[in-house]
């Protein structure tokens, strides 16, 4: 079970959290003016890489922020969290 | 290649075994060939088989990084069925399940097929109408389908808590009596054995590095073990679709997710069935060996590690319980986890990729073993032919954009919801 | 002002008073805490209108640090996020701390509910409480990691909550430590089924219902 | 009765005043507290335990610990028969029963034995070869397998004990309490630090317990007892370490989590047991450890001969174990064969025990260090020799012996003459395997090393560190040295104790007896003219030769050869089997070891009971269960519940004698005429606030808010991001920046997140709060006639008059006095209200409209009457909101609003959801209006024959699904919901609701899916 660490509650169990995919997705701000291919791209097209994978988790059971976690697919690593507002603190990779 | 039979098993008894041939060759890679398929797991196998048997392209070879059957062919529930709904999935799944049917015979290996029915236990109303629904489309679709009482699953099987007062009480089932189970390291072998008397190069250690293009076209694999050229490319590599469609530059509606599985001590005969459980979240049957074999959800995160962890195993084996209370004292001997390529419609691509020469069968979610011979033809064919046949016409890359998914289980664009 | 109007626990019928499970020294007391008022107030922790007004009301700091809780006057903040608090007080109408909390907020961005009877607060006291919890939690609870004060929500056989620790009291004192589980009502009684199964091997007492 | 022939008069860790008695396979003996069932068994002279799994060959004893292949024996009966469990692992209780296994009639005389007769025909993967023709037969070949093989039978009753689970935390976790994981915790336990030490068996000391310097006891006191007895009282004299006994770290998981597994009770007889049922058997643990320290040992490997597997062939570090911890004698003449010096302590307290040791076979040209020891002892020390076959059926009765050619490579050539030795017991040691598992389940990389001939823990992957034998130390000062400075270090690692111990001793000196001179010996091959099978893997019947057929074959990765013969597949693991089959298939393939590869091991390292993972949350409890405030009135009422996710709804409430069906059908005519109420309060309930709460909805409806006033009810519709329905439900204006949303029970918790990921990722500039009230509130639909007659006589503060309260309105007000909610919603198309009260309310408000209802003839109903009504009414549910439909496939196409953006809209455009065929949500009645529409039927356009069960028909095609379906005890006809093809443009058409899995197919005519008051009169006035 991972230990993942809320950017407010600290390390907690990964039971507490629910997994929310891909966290470098965008919501286009203009849905109207987005075509069908970049629309088609957000909503569907992951780069589900191999390593450092920047995501989404509720702390679900605590205090219900939606959290980014950086985290290696490879290893199980957590290589950085934060806030989901805004971008996660070091390099990608 | 020595054919296999009971015959040839006794003669060899008597001389000790020494004279078994190798059930295939290790050749060192040609320089070129007219379809290289990259994974040697059951699907890159049966297509090379199928490629060499039914369209006639011999001049095959299969590159593994590994060894055969390394990945999901060797990793999974070894469960066969064709209960699906939808019509594309159905027809393609249930054509898979015929050649299950005959495929002993016809690669001459056991694979062991078992039909001893998949039974998909209902525990509410609204979900016995579910089955009911599915149950009338399979038959309409030319599947065998039963829908059971709950006297009829009691009857079926005999350990199950049928009891009132269970959290989820049984009320009654959907069974697919063709459906089984079969010994997944021999579907693996068989192919490979077959495909290699007809010609195959088999490739093992030898790993893909890049896809080269001519423009708009491929030309060859970049190998660990040097350049290959090749006029086709079909990629059948579970748990890594992502990682080798990147290497031509595409990306994919795919996330890759771990899906655990595991074996009890082996204990004689005690369930006959292959018995589901959607609200219970797990799947469970007995091997030839004992082994009950059981599995669930998906961990529910991206991660190429074939490894889960223990929450998912004590879910799992919570729900087994939950059905099977006589189980407790047994003991988990074994878990382990297999990369599933999800997409974000549960369902499967097979099919010319944007870039000419190059092809994709991935994607299986939970589907990939059962599929195994199915794929592969439809797979051959497409490669073959340059177009889909009808089976696999539907499973584009497109159909994401179009708003034409095959959403079996409904749960839209979430792939650990599949 | 209506009546005073009955009203039932969700653990109405299972509370039975009494000492259960393994003989010698019960190690636990497990109890209801009835008529509490909870109010949930969100708002934002920057806003000096925001905190001024919670004060104002409640006479208590809003507890900013994570997993903290302020206490005084019969009353007691827990934090549950960085813009979400629970106020909880014994002994005082819940609708007039929900009215008064939202008068004092007046315009102010914030939101305010009442939610005392959404809410079963189980009281688990004694030496083992924290081992009572750790059957099914996976909240650090010894403590060194959960002192006096602390609070921490998570999953407690699989049901959310929200953990308090009201007195991790000196050693050997037979009532500490005192932790205070929060549940949704609804969840109540499976978690106190579960609770009390758990608390076979330690022995424990129910304290009847006040 | 009989005595214990084989028990040495005194000595051991056993107590000879307490005796216990137990049977084996029917046949009662005596041991004594302190024994296992093994070492019990041996001091009868009980030498054949079980049978093994392919070719069921006699088997005895092999080991002392949880490496056992062979001794698996069903222990216990009824409820509580346990099959597989390991003879050397079972602690002796008074009355303890066990069976053999795998054998019919008894152990000594197995038919299945026949087998062994064409096993020259059962090479590994004989089946893949046959069992081929004639197809048909498969089932029949198959079924006969199974049932030879198998092993223990699994009871079939539940099992009566209980489980437990426990969440653990702690700064240093210690997995083995030998001589480095005992020296490991006292360090870390003197910091301060929270330790946790777990051992797998009964008492701490580790190998120690097994040496003859180790038990002493009052009358011969050891430095070794003391230690150990010092070390675990100080130990336990700490508050913060926890000393777990029986208890086996199975499992090292993600971030540090490791499972562990304590056997509370296992050892225990019954009537103790019976002494405190609220003790679990088993408490699984799952630890999160800042820090770990592996000194889990290392386990002896045999070396492989032909007829290795004969009962009386034995590790001998096992039997040296039983002679000093048990007091037994497992022979009474040995033959030791090894490879290095450990085997020759074993010799010697052998013979110290009065074993008469035959000869010391020892493969090395020179012998080793304790070689003149055994020599002056008067041992024959046969050095450069191997045992290449050992002789007897039942029981080894000797072996035989050849020299070793000195060009032999390391898989040893036999030359010369052979000489035979007579003996009942034969020791072997083939080298040691430091127990890397947890580290290489720690995702640690393992290294093969040449000196002790064995993989090592490389580097590390976790916050874990191994110590003593488990990293290849084997002299005990050297793993207590090693043990502490791992501990220290830990500790330190961990935040407790300043100053950093001494370096990890890497460089201690083994104990260089241990390390085999020159090549390390895997396997002794046939000698001319031998046949004897030479056993790799014993439980599961794997040879050399079936190794070497294997890579013969083509199966040259370890994982082919593994799954090929199963080598290491059995409930061992491999344990003692493993490494010597790499070697081997090293040896064939012409590689190193290390080039060949280790596999990878995978928890558990032990086999873990299935009732222990799941603890006490298994059957009524798998699931927590939520319960509405008025639950004690249902089920007063006799209601039957349904669960719906967590919930419990009631279903219907029969009254005395009525069958189900005409109770629902009752129920859904009673409300339609009269009045009735049902509890609601499962729907999800989420309050919004906040100055932007209007645009938010905006934007996650796709019909328009923000003109929705105070005191008024909206239906809205969700859609996902691609376009497909998620969920509907109502929304209240409460006031002027506040908001009541509901959603559908299903759905409520999945909304829930949904807004708050749009609040807090999409539109964190949105000043929004949301908040789930659903637990608050009790939930009441009243609906019929007659509801607001009811309604006025408990809520009359409330104006109830349609022009005052008209539809979709809402008030506040007293409702039987207690401040609530009144919304003028409807579900079922009735004149209807749902009041919601704060929830410690809710039964009392429930039971007053209940009275004040009963002038008007109120009734309760049920979920079931509730969905008659609703499809009466056209309303969609989770039958039709399957995650497929679109807003127009269910006919809310011109809710869609054209104005505004909303999630889902984009992706609504797609040509796939807009194409002209698309299925639509149509309502059907049968032509004959009396037959029933089958659940889950197909729509079809032509009426079709009989359809064959299995696949040859061919399929035909469908255009539709029956979504939802009822008797319509108010229109008195069967009705249904179902989505068809353009199914908006035929209505009246006749096609046919089909249902193979029924047998019937009925002809239904298409029609608008409002059955019922399609202008909404009803609801209205």
């Amino acid at each position: 079970m991972h230990l993942i660490k809320c950017p407010w509650c600290g390390e907690r169990a990964e039971m507490e959290f629910t997994y929310g995919g891909d966290g470098t997705l965008t919501r286009p701000a203009d849905p109207e003016a987005a075509s069908d291919a970049e629309w088609t791209d957000y909503v569907y097209f992951r780069d589900n890489p191999r390593g450092p994978h920047e995501e989404l988790w509720q702390h679900a059971s605590g205090c219900r922020r939606w959290i980014k976690v950086r985290r290696n697919t490879l290893t199980h690593e957590i290589l950085a969290t934060g806030p989901a507002d805004r971008p996660l603190e070091g390099n990608a990779s | 290649m020595t054919r296999y039979s009971i015959f040839s098993l006794v003669r060899n008894g008597f001389g000790g075994h020494r004279d078994w041939p190798e059930a295939w060759r290790s050749p060192d890679p040609k320089p070129e060939y007219d379809v290289v398929i990259i994974g040697g797991g059951g699907h890159g196998l049966a297509t090379a088989y199928y490629l060499a048997k039914e369209h006639g392209v011999a001049n095959v070879a299969v590159v593994e990084k590994d060894w055969l059957g390394g990945g999901n062919t060797g990793r999974n529930t070894t469960i066969v069925r064709s209960n699906y709904m939808i019509a594309s999935n159905a027809h393609l799944y249930e054509k898979s399940m015929k050649l299950w049917e005959g495929l002993s015979q016809d690669l001459n290996y056991n694979v062991m097929f078992s039909q001893r029915g998949v039974l998909n236990l209902a525990h509410s109303d609204p979900q016995l109408d579910a089955f009911a629904r599915r149950g009338n489309s399979m038959r309409l679709n030319g599947i065998d389908a039963e829908l059971l009482d709950r006297d009829q699953v009691e009857a079926m099987v005999p350990l199950l808590d049928c009891s009132d007062d269970a959290r989820y009480p049984v009320m009654g089932g959907l069974l697919q009596r063709r459906g089984g189970t079969a010994r997944h390291d021999a579907v693996a072998w068989g192919y490979a054995r077959g495909a290699d008397s007809r010609g195959v190069d088999i490739i093992q250690q030898c790993e893909v590095t890049g896809i080269r293009r001519d423009g708009g076209r491929v030309t060859g694999v970049e190998t660990s073990r040097g350049f290959i050229g090749a006029k086709k490319i079909g990629i059948a590599v579970a748990g890594h679709t992502g990682h080798v469609a990147a290497m031509a530059g595409l990306r994919l509606p795919i996330e890759s997710h771990v899906l655990q599985a595991m074996v009890s001590e082996p204990v004689k005969p005690v369930l006959d069935t292959v018995v589901t459980s959607g609200a219970a979240h797990c799947y469970i049957s007995q091997t030839d060996k004992g082994d009950l074999v059981f599995g669930g959800d998906l961990d529910g995160w991206n991660t190429y590690a074939q490894r889960g962890n223990f929450p998912i195993i004590e879910h799992v084996t919570a729900a087994v319980l939950t059905l099977f209370p006589a189980f407790s004292r047994l003991r988990l001997m074994r878990a382990w986890g297999g990369v599933v390529d999800m997409t974000m419609d549960g369902s499967p691509i097979i099919a010319k990729l944007p870039v000419e020469g190059l092809f994709l069968n991935g994607g299986w979610c939970y589907g990939g073993f059962k599929a195994t011979p199915g794929s592969g033809w439809v797979f051959a064919h497409t490669i073959a032919q340059n177009r889909p046949h009808d089976l696999n016409a539907a499973f584009t890359l497109e159909r994401f954009g179009q708003g034409r998914t095959i959403d079996e289980k409904g749960a839209g664009p979430v792939p650990g919801a599949h | 002002m209506v009546e005073v109007l009955p009203r039932r626990s969700a653990l109405e019928g299972a509370l039975e008073a009494g000492t259960f499970g393994a003989g010698g020294t019960p190690g636990l007391t497990l109890s209801e805490r009835r008529r509490l008022a909870i109010v949930h107030v969100a708002g934002d922790a920057g806003d000096p209108a925001f905190t001024d007004a919670v004060r104002g009301r409640t006479g208590l700091d809003l507890p900013i640090e994570a997993n903290t809780t302020a206490a005084g006057n019969g009353r007691t903040i827990l934090w549950l996020a960085p813009n979400r608090w629970l106020v909880v007080c014994d002994g005082e109408e819940s609708a007039a701390l929900e009215t008064g909390l939202r008068d004092a907020l007046g315009s102010t961005f914030a939101a305010v509910n009442d939610v005392s009877q959404g809410r079963t607060v189980i009281r688990v006291a004694g030496a083992r409480a924290p081992d009572l919890l750790a059957k099914g939690c996976p909240l650090d609870l010894h403590a060194r990691a959960f002192p006096t004060g602390a609070c921490g929500q998570s999953s407690l056989a699989k049901i959310n909550v929200l953990v308090h620790s009201v007195d991790r009291g000196a050693d050997g004192g037979t009532d500490a430590p005192i932790l205070d589980v929060y549940v949704a009502r609804g969840f109540a009684l499976s978690l106190w089924e579960f609770l009390t199964d758990g608390a076979g091997e330690f022995g424990y007492t129910i304290s009847p219902m006040p | 009765m009989t005595g214990q022939p084989f028990r040495i008069a005194e000595g051991g860790r056993i107590d000879r005043a307490k005796p216990l008695t137990f049977t084996f396979d029917g046949r009662a003996y005596q041991g004594f507290q302190g024994d296992t069932l093994a070492s019990a068994l041996l001091a009868n002279g009980v030498r054949v335990v079980g049978r093994s799994f392919k070719y069921h060959r006699p088997r005895g004893i092999v080991t002392a610990g949880s490496e056992e292949p062979n001794a698996l024996v069903q222990l216990r009966a009824g409820g509580r028969t346990e099959p597989n469990t390991r003879a050397t692992c079972i602690e002796l209780f008074d009355g303890l029963s066990a069976e053999s296994q795998n054998r019919w009639p008894s152990v000594d005389f197995d038919l299945h034995a026949l087998t062994g007769l064409f096993s020259r025909f059962m090479p590994s993967g004989f089946y893949y070869k046959t069992f081929k023709w004639p197809a048909w037969m498969w089932m029949t070949y198959e079924k006969f397998i199974r049932h030879a093989a198998g092993m223990g039978r699994s009871p079939t009753v539940a099992d009566p004990d209980r489980y437990d689970h426990r969440y653990g935390h702690c700064d240093v976790l210690i997995a083995g309490a030998g001589p480095a994981g005992l020296a490991a915790a006292l360090a870390a336990g003197r910091t301060g630090a929270r330790v946790i030490v777990a051992d797998e068996r009964c008492e701490p000391g580790g190998s120690l317990l097994d040496h003859a310097a180790t038990q002493g006891g009052p009358s011969a006191p050891s430095a070794a007892a003391d230690w150990i007895a010092q070390s675990v009282a100080e130990l336990e004299a700490m508050p913060e370490v926890t000393l777990l006994r029986r208890c086996t770290v199975f499992g090292y998981y993600d971030h540090n989590m490791l499972g562990l597994l304590e056997q509370v009770a296992d050892h225990q007889s019954q009537s103790q047991s019976k002494a405190d049922p609220f003790q679990p058997r088993q408490r699984l643990w799952q630890v999160r450890a800042k820090q770990v320290v592996l000194a889990t040992g290392a386990i002896e490997r045999p070396i492989v001969f032909a007829g290795n597997d004969r009962p009386g062939v034995m590790l001998a570090a096992a039997a040296r174990a039983y002679v000093n911890r048990y007091g037994v004698r497992p022979g009474n003449r040995a033959v030791v064969f090894t490879n290095n010096d450990s085997a020759y302590e074993a010799a010697l307290d052998l013979a110290a025990a009065g074993v008469a040791v035959a000869a010391i076979v020892d493969c090395r040209a020179e012998g080793g260090a304790l070689t003149e020891t055994a020599r002056a002892q008067g041992m024959d020390c046969l050095t450069g020799y191997a045992v290449v076959a050992a002789k007897g059926g039942k029981r080894v009765t000797g072996v035989t012996v050849m020299a070793l050619a000195e060009d032999g490579d390391a898989g040893g050539k036999v030359t010369g003459g052979r000489r035979a030795i007579a003996c009942d017991l034969v020791c072997v040691s083939g080298g040691w395997n430091p127990t890397v598992h947890l580290h290489s389940q720690s995702r640690g990389k393992v290294r093969f090393d040449d000196a002790i001939a064995a993989f090592v823990p490389g580097e590390s992957f976790q916050a874990e560190r191994s110590a003593g034998a488990a990293r290849g130390t084997f002299a005990t000062a050297a793993c207590r040295a090693e043990g502490a400075a791992a501990g220290g270090e830990a500790a330190r690692l961990a935040g407790f104790g300043d100053t950093p111990p001494p370096a990890p001793s890497g460089d201690e000196p083994r104990q260089a007896a241990l390390a085999p001179a020159g090549a390390p010996l895997w396997s002794v091959p046939q000698a001319p003219g031998g046949h004897g099978k030479r056993f790799v893997d014993q439980q599961h019947d794997v040879t050399a030769e079936d190794v070497a057929l294997a890579v013969r074959e083509g199966y040259h990765s370890v994982e082919h050869l593994k799954r090929y013969t199963t080598l290491g597949m059995a409930t061992d693991q491999g344990r003692t089997s493993n490494v010597i089959g790499l070697a081997i298939l090293a040896q064939l393939l012409g590689k190193d070891i290390a080039a060949v590869g280790a596999t990878t091991f995978r928890p558990p390292y032990t086999p873990v009971c299935l009732g222990a993972i799941t603890g006490r949350e298994t059957g009524r409890h798998f699931a927590p269960t939520r319960r509405s405030a008025m639950h004690p009135w249902h089920q007063a009422r006799g209601a039957r519940f349904v669960a719906a996710g967590m919930w419990l709804r009631p279903q219907f409430y029969a009254r005395p004698n009525e069958a189900m069906m005409d109770a629902i059908h009752r129920e859904a005519k009673h409300v339609r005429q009269h009045v009735g109420m049902v509890d609601v309060s499962t729907l999800g309930k989420i309050d919004i606030q906040g100055p932007d709460a209007a645009e938010f909805l905006n934007r996650v409806y796709i019909n328009g808010f923000k003109k929705l006033e105070t005191g008024r009810c909206r239906y809205g519709v969700m859609l996902r991001e691609d376009g497909l329905v998620f969920d509907d439900g109502t929304v209240t204006r409460l006031s002027e920046n506040r908001y009541l949303m509901t959603t559908t029970t299903a759905h409520a918790g999945p909304v829930m997140a949904h807004l708050e990921y749009h609040l807090q990722v999409t539109w964190p500039e949105l000043k929004v709060h949301v908040v789930s009230v659903t637990e608050e509130w009790s939930a009441i639909a009243i609906a019929g006639p007659h509801s607001r007659a009811v309604l006025e006589r408990v809520a009359g503060g409330i104006d109830m008059s349609n022009r005052a309260f008209p539809f979709m309105g809402f008030r506040q007000g007293a409702v039987a006095g207690v401040p609530g909610r009144v919304f003028r919603i409807s579900f079922s198309g009735e004149l209807a209200y749902e009041i919601n009260v704060p929830a410690d309310h809710g039964l009392f408000v429930w039971e007053a409209m209940m009275e004040a209802g009963g002038a008007f003839d109120i009734i309760p109903y049920g979920t079931e009457a509730m969905s008659i009504l609703r499809t009466e009414k056209g309303h969609v549910v989770g039958g039709e909101i399957d995650g497929r439909t679109s807003a127009d496939d269910l006919g809310f196409g011109r809710m869609m609003s054209q104005a505004k953006d909303f999630i889902g809209k984009h992706s609504a455009r797609r040509p796939g959801l807009v194409d002209g065929h698309r299925q639509q949500l149509v309502g059907l009645t049968p032509t004959d209006r009396k037959t029933r529409i089958p659940r889950g039927a197909r729509i079809v356009a032509e009426p079709i024959g009989q359809v064959p069960k299995s696949g040859a028909a061919t399929p035909v095609g469908m255009i539709g699904a029956v979504t939802s379906q009822c008797y319509s005890p108010n229109l008195d006809t069967p009705i249904a919901l179902a989505l068809v093809e353009r199914g908006r443009d035929r209505h009246g058409e006749i096609l046919y609701a089909a249902s193979p899995v029924a047998g019937i197919t009925v002809p239904v005519t298409v029609r608008d899916p409002v059955f019922i008051d399609p202008q909404g009169e009803r609801l209205r006035g």
